[in-house]
């Protein structure tokens, strides 16, 4: 069977699914931001199949900055957790009950 | 080869001006830590200043920059200079808001900068990524502003919410933009406008990526079902930063809409306009009947705020020139007004934990002159009275979707200004007809009471000689 | 530029007011009256200079204002226009010297806000700019929300917040209403759209669908404003509560510009829905005039009943009008002014009572003629003219309006003259109550009459209400040109032959 | 060959990824987070994107995760049981099926039209090709790129630095 950029979209819809499940489901903030990270990378793989069946460079460049935004973000994700964990001790939505969720 | 052109860099100035303040500050603030007084600000309004100066020198400008990533036109330029003044505002407010709530964060000044930076990026952006790019610079500049108040568990919460929330949405977002790109095969603006303008049957996959890319932006403007974040978001926030969260990006995140809904997928808007319709609708009506409910004065311009989405997504959908002329209208004077409301309420604010009760502000509009009148200007302007800015902006709005016979959305939205009318006057009822709580004594200090001089009288004057930026805007709608 | 003069006097008076120290009261109270004074005397210059007979408009001034989308200052008045003006201002400077001595505190605030309220109320019936009025029409909101909020009694946040509420609610139709004109009308020197009025009028020619949806629109902002039962419950709470000068412009003109709103727009520009819509406005008015008459009788409250007897007034007003003949819109107009008086007076004399007692109940007083003899005096001819006493100003009003209505359809003259004999119960029973018998509370055996200043005031409007009852033709020649043409509008829109039942 | 490893990459990922969901130690999650990636970073090399996949391992796997576990460690984090009511998680679920259903269905509606392998240029995916589209065209995107890193350095040791003398804390 011949891998088509079918297959990969696919592949990629599905991870995405998941990441979107994970922030739905989960409470654990860091955890939360881990699902995000599942989010952006079936991005990138969207893009990078893209990229290799119509042979334009144009999506690697795009993951490429996308990567750079997820490693941002995350720097202040878990920045400003370690902020709520001084004064809260824990990382649960629950938790964080000062606004409502 | 020589990448970079004199023009490519003339197309950008005010952005390179922005993060050269942005640096500017940081040294400052690095060098002389916490001695650094009224440096940092005036360091940073004079960047803004000469960020927009250079805007405004730009006037007049057209086309794209950088291989057709980065617009340089005249709707651009009008935007960077209305993000300098948004940023400028903040400034001048955050001082005193600094002092009083004990944050001393040199980063401050610099992330708001950088947030401004980041906007600016968005209004100029040709090119799908560097709308993403330009978005996650502004969003991840106020997520930590957001967080920025160490001492105050809530703000660390906002912070992490609005984190967690934005980059949920920046996903939506950022698929959205890869199914489009997986069906045209390019993220030009005007690439996308010439294959949907010629002849063509939208896939199931570019409809998808449509809807994903509607999903992001409903988030990022706190669009109703989307919206849920914004309330908490903003009340947990520092006030002068929710100021500035409420206006800046919003202007913002409106001209990404404009330039990709509005014009490059306009000849597909068989597709979305009747979503983004249904949107409006509930974006203001849930906005408005949320807000009466609302005990906290800061929680309840957190909802109106939803409201004031609904009625600048109405020009989305009228979809002419002159309805984006007018959402450029209204997102000027609305961000007059709506940082202007905020800064009163700083001063106000009668409390250490910052709870800004309705009960607090009993009387104050007769105890403190200066304050109540500028409050009363901005709440009348919000509720759209004549003469204000908030009243033109709402008619030249709701005319054009009357133009483009959107008659039932025109008659929601103004009914639902006349339900914004009854929380927003009942701040100016208790301002002026209730017995106040006792003596209450307010530091004004001089920048900010010029600032809110400034903006009130802006908003009248704009309020009643609308010609003038009604001509600019009109000229620089792309 | 004279129309201009008389929109900005009040302005830029208010705006001198800022200029004074606060506690400068007496000072203020003087500015405030040369203010009025001036302006009313400019708007008797125009009075003089308006050209009795013509039926268009008269000293018409337009400047651009916001050109990219065809706003301009467009004034001119008429003769529907013209005593409503006259009205405006004249009510003005009398308030001033009413509120001479029962406005205390906040006087500059005070004197600045109503001095705003004048301001938007000549600029509603001078605009002949779409924009232009609905700005006027919204700008006299702020200084009425303020007025009757911090100068008001005791439920007057209440009172003011349903009085902006429905006030907006009505205006934010009229805004799409308006905006629909708009993209209808075209400005045949530019060829670009135009809220001018004149234009406005000349084009509209909408199919009957479309009439019906833009009579609702402008209508029931107008019906709020009149009021029209059963929208009138914002009514009895804000004349309440609203301090004298309050109630007394909020009754003598504000009521007026409903009135005049439909006189202006309504009618003329959508005559076939204004036909349709007969019946029902009709219906309601006679409810109107039936229903306050009968809560006005059972009130308590002296300012209530007199709040209520609005409600009847303005249902004559709104039946005259309907009848859509000469005489109906005649009386109509004529009682739009005279109502302005008349009630106008006597909220002023229920103020004087309240200065000094401090109530309004009927049940406090009592012989009040016996200690007060001049005001009982002026007191029963403003009385009288509002129950339609020949030879007072009433009288000729309501006169015309039956027979206008009469000729219309009977069955609801007959309704309506039972009406005036309601009114003539709740005043004369409450006349009686307050100014006859013996003086049965203590406190008011000190009653002071009233002043100089008070008298004054109240006799500039006796004299009115004689002059119109006795010599009216001033009035109706200048008013008859301009309502004939606005039925010609009937005629010409091919209905004329529908006016006879 | 390719299907072969094609489908072993999937498969592995799309497992590792529901444990990193479902794994109620955050430690664990990073570590099947560490699998998806390494996963997706070979998937990169079968679409001919050897830089991506580099700079997945080295940012990502290398960096971001290690950041993450560094944090997890740094906090003590321990397996909590997270209280989610029930309708709330179905909810959650259900959403996500439903994108899923609506995106696969758009996907396989469109697979026909979808364009096959094409043969690649030489030199297709390289560091080379790939800086030189980064530093033309995108030039402006890796400046604002640039600025955005920045900012997120400072942002975050603004907010984990000790407070400044003077400055309130709440707690």
């Amino acid at each position: 069977m011949q891998i088509e950029l079918t297959h990969y979209l696919l592949l990629a819809a599905v991870l995405f699914s998941i990441g979107v499940m994970g922030v739905l489901t989960r409470k654990n903030l860091i955890v939360i931001l881990m699902s995000v990270e599942l989010m952006l990378n079936a991005v990138n793989l969207t893009f990078v199949a893209v990229a290799r069946y119509t042979a334009d460079l144009t999506g690697q460049v795009i993951v490429f900055f996308v990567m750079c935004v997820a490693a941002a973000e995350v720097a202040v994700g878990l920045a400003i957790l370690i902020s709520i964990w001084r004064h809260r001790g824990t990382m649960h939505i629950d938790s964080v009950k000062l606004l409502k969720w | 080869m020589i990448p970079v052109s004199l023009t490519d860099i003339q197309g950008v100035l005010p952005e390179t001006i922005v993060v050269i303040a942005a640096l500017a500050v940081i040294m400052a603030d690095a060098i002389r830590r916490g001695h650094s007084g009224a440096l940092l600000p005036v360091l940073s309004v004079l960047g803004l200043a000469a960020a927009g100066a250079a805007a405004i020198f730009l006037w007049g400008t057209s086309g794209t920059v950088f291989n057709g990533t980065v617009f340089a036109d005249g709707f651009a330029s009008f935007f960077k200079v209305l993000f300098t003044v948004i940023g400028i505002l903040t400034i001048l407010f955050s001082p005193h808001y600094l002092k009083i709530t004990g944050v001393r964060l040199g980063e401050y000044y610099a992330l708001i900068l950088t947030a401004v930076f980041g906007m600016m990026v968005m209004a100029s952006a040709a090119n799908l990524l560097m709308l993403y790019l330009g978005l996650e610079t502004m969003s991840i500049s106020l997520y930590v502003l957001a967080g920025s108040q160490r001492g105050d568990v809530k703000s660390a919460e906002a912070g992490m919410k609005y984190l967690v929330l934005g980059a949920f949405s920046s996903a939506f977002l950022l698929y959205g933009i890869a199914l489009l790109f997986a069906s045209i095969g390019s993220l030009d603006y005007e690439v996308i406008g010439t294959f949907f303008a010629s002849d063509f049957h939208p896939g199931p996959l570019l409809v998808s990526g449509l809807a994903l890319l509607m999903v992001g932006f409903a988030f990022k403007v706190a669009a109703v079902p989307f919206h849920f974040w914004s309330p908490d978001v903003y009340d947990g926030a520092p006030t002068t930063v929710t100021g500035f969260m409420s206006t800046g990006p919003k202007a913002a995140a409106f001209v990404a809409l404009i330039r990709v809904f509005g014009v490059a997928l306009a000849p597909a808007s068989s597709l979305w306009s009747g979503v983004l319709t249904v949107l409006a609708i509930l974006t203001m009506t849930v906005g408005n009947v949320v807000a009466i409910r609302q005990t906290s004065v800061k929680r309840m311009l957190a909802y109106s705020a939803i409201a004031h989405a609904g009625y600048l997504l109405v020009g989305i959908v009228a979809g002419t020139k002159a309805a984006f002329a007018a959402t450029g209208y209204y997102l000027s004077a609305y961000a007059l007004m709506n940082l202007g409301a905020f800064a009163v309420l700083i001063l106000l604010n009668r409390r250490d934990e910052g709870s800004y009760r309705f009960e607090d502000l009993r009387g104050m509009g007769f105890a403190h002159p200066l304050l109540g009148i500028t409050l009363s200007v901005f709440l009348l302007s919000l509720t759209g009275v004549p003469p204000t800015a908030g009243f033109f902006g709402k008619l030249y709005i709701f005319s054009a979707a009357v133009e483009q016979g959107h008659i039932v959305l025109a008659v929601v939205g103004l009914l639902n200004s006349a339900v914004g009318a009854y929380y927003y006057l009942r701040v100016i009822t208790l301002l002026y007809m209730a017995k106040p709580e006792g003596e209450s004594i307010i530091v004004q200090p001089a920048a900010y009471r010029f600032a809110l001089v400034i903006s009130a009288l802006l908003i009248l004057v704009i309020g009643i000689f609308p010609e003038q930026l009604l001509r600019v805007i009109t000229l620089a709608v792309p | 530029m004279i129309l201009s003069l008389c929109i900005a006097l009040p302005a830029a008076t208010a705006f001198l007011l800022l200029l004074l120290p606060r506690l400068a009261a007496q000072a203020v109270r003087w500015v405030a009256l040369l203010g009025t004074l001036a302006t009313f005397i400019v708007s008797l210059v125009m009075f003089a200079n308006f050209r009795a007979g013509e039926a268009g408009f008269q000293m018409v001034e337009k400047q651009p204002w916001i050109a990219s989308i065809g706003v301009d200052w467009h004034l001119g008045v008429d003769g529907i226009s013209l005593f409503l003006i006259l009205l405006t201002t004249l009510l003005s400077v009398l308030c001033i010297i009413s509120s001479w001595s029962s406005i205390n505190e906040r006087v500059k605030e005070f004197h600045f806000f109503f001095l705003l309220l004048e301001t938007g109320m000549v600029g509603v019936f001078c605009a002949l700019d779409l924009f232009l009025f609905y700005v006027m029409w919204e700008v006299m909101l702020v200084p009425m929300f303020f007025l009757i909020g911090v100068w008001g009694g005791s439920r007057r946040v209440y009172a003011t917040i349903k009085f902006i509420l429905f006030t907006m609610a009505g205006s934010v139709l009229m805004l799409v209403g308006i905006l629909y004109v708009y993209f209808h009308t075209t400005d045949p020197a530019t060829g670009a759209h135009t809220f001018n009025l004149l234009v406005a009028m000349e084009q509209a020619h909408y199919a009957l669908e479309v009439q019906r949806w833009l009579f609702l629109a402008f209508g029931i902002a107008f019906a709020i404003k009149v009021p029209l039962f059963p929208l009138h419950t914002w009514l009895p709470d804000a004349h309440t509560e609203a301090p004298t000068a309050g109630s007394v412009m909020l009754a003598g003109v504000l009521l007026k510009m409903g009135t005049y709103g439909f006189l202006r727009f309504c009618l003329p520009m959508f005559p076939l829905a204004t036909m349709q819509f007969v019946p029902l406005i009709s219906v309601l008015a006679l409810i109107g005039i039936l229903y306050g008459a009968m809560v006005a009788m059972v009130q308590k409250d002296i300012k209530r009943l007199v709040a209520y007897s609005s409600v009847a007034h303005l249902g004559f007003v709104m039946l005259g009008m309907f009848a859509l003949n000469i005489e109906g819109l005649t009386g109509s107009l004529l009682q739009q002014i005279n109502h302005g008086i008349s009630t106008g007076a006597l909220f002023l004399l229920v103020g004087v009572l309240y200065d000094r007692r401090h109530t309004r109940l009927v049940s406090d007083y009592g012989g009040v003629a016996k200690v007060m003899p001049v005001y009982a005096t002026l007191f029963m001819i403003i009385a009288l003219s509002s129950i339609g006493l020949p030879g007072l100003n009433g009288f000729v009003g309501e006169f015309l309006i039956l027979l206008g209505t009469f000729a219309s359809n009977a069955f609801y003259a007959v309704l309506g003259t039972a009406g005036i004999i309601l009114a003539a119960v709740y005043l004369l029973w409450m006349y009686q109550r307050v100014f006859f018998g013996e003086v049965s509370h203590e406190e008011n055996l000190k009653l002071k009459d009233v002043t100089l200043r008070e008298g004054f005031v109240i006799a500039v409007l006796v004299v009115l209400t004689i002059w119109i009852g006795v010599y009216p033709d001033p009035l109706l020649s200048r008013m008859q040109p301009s309502l004939e043409l606005v039925l010609s509008r009937f005629q010409a829109a091919g209905v004329s032959q529908l006016l006879v039942p | 060959m390719e299907t072969i490893l094609f489908a072993a990459f999937a498969l592995a990922s799309i497992l590792a990824a529901l444990l990193t969901i479902t794994a109620p130690a955050p430690i664990a999650s990073a570590l099947y987070l560490v699998v998806t990636l390494f996963c997706v970073a070979g998937l990169y090399v079968l679409l001919a994107a050897p830089f991506v996949a580099a700079i997945q391992i080295i940012v990502y796997a290398g960096a971001v995760l290690v950041l993450i576990l560094f944090v997890i460690m740094l906090l003590n984090l321990k397996p909590v049981e997270e209280k989610i009511s029930i309708p709330w998680h179905a909810a959650g679920i259900a959403v996500a099926a439903l994108l899923l259903l609506v995106v696969f269905l758009t996907i396989m509606s469109v697979s026909s039209l979808l364009p096959p392998a094409s043969p690649l240029p030489s030199g297709y995916g390289t560091v080379g090709q790939v800086g030189r589209l980064l530093f033309t065209k995108y030039l402006y995107a890796f400046e604002v790129v640039s600025v955005l890193l920045l900012l997120a350095v400072i942002g975050a040791v603004a907010l984990i630095r000790k407070p400044d003398a003077g400055e309130t804390d709440a707690d």
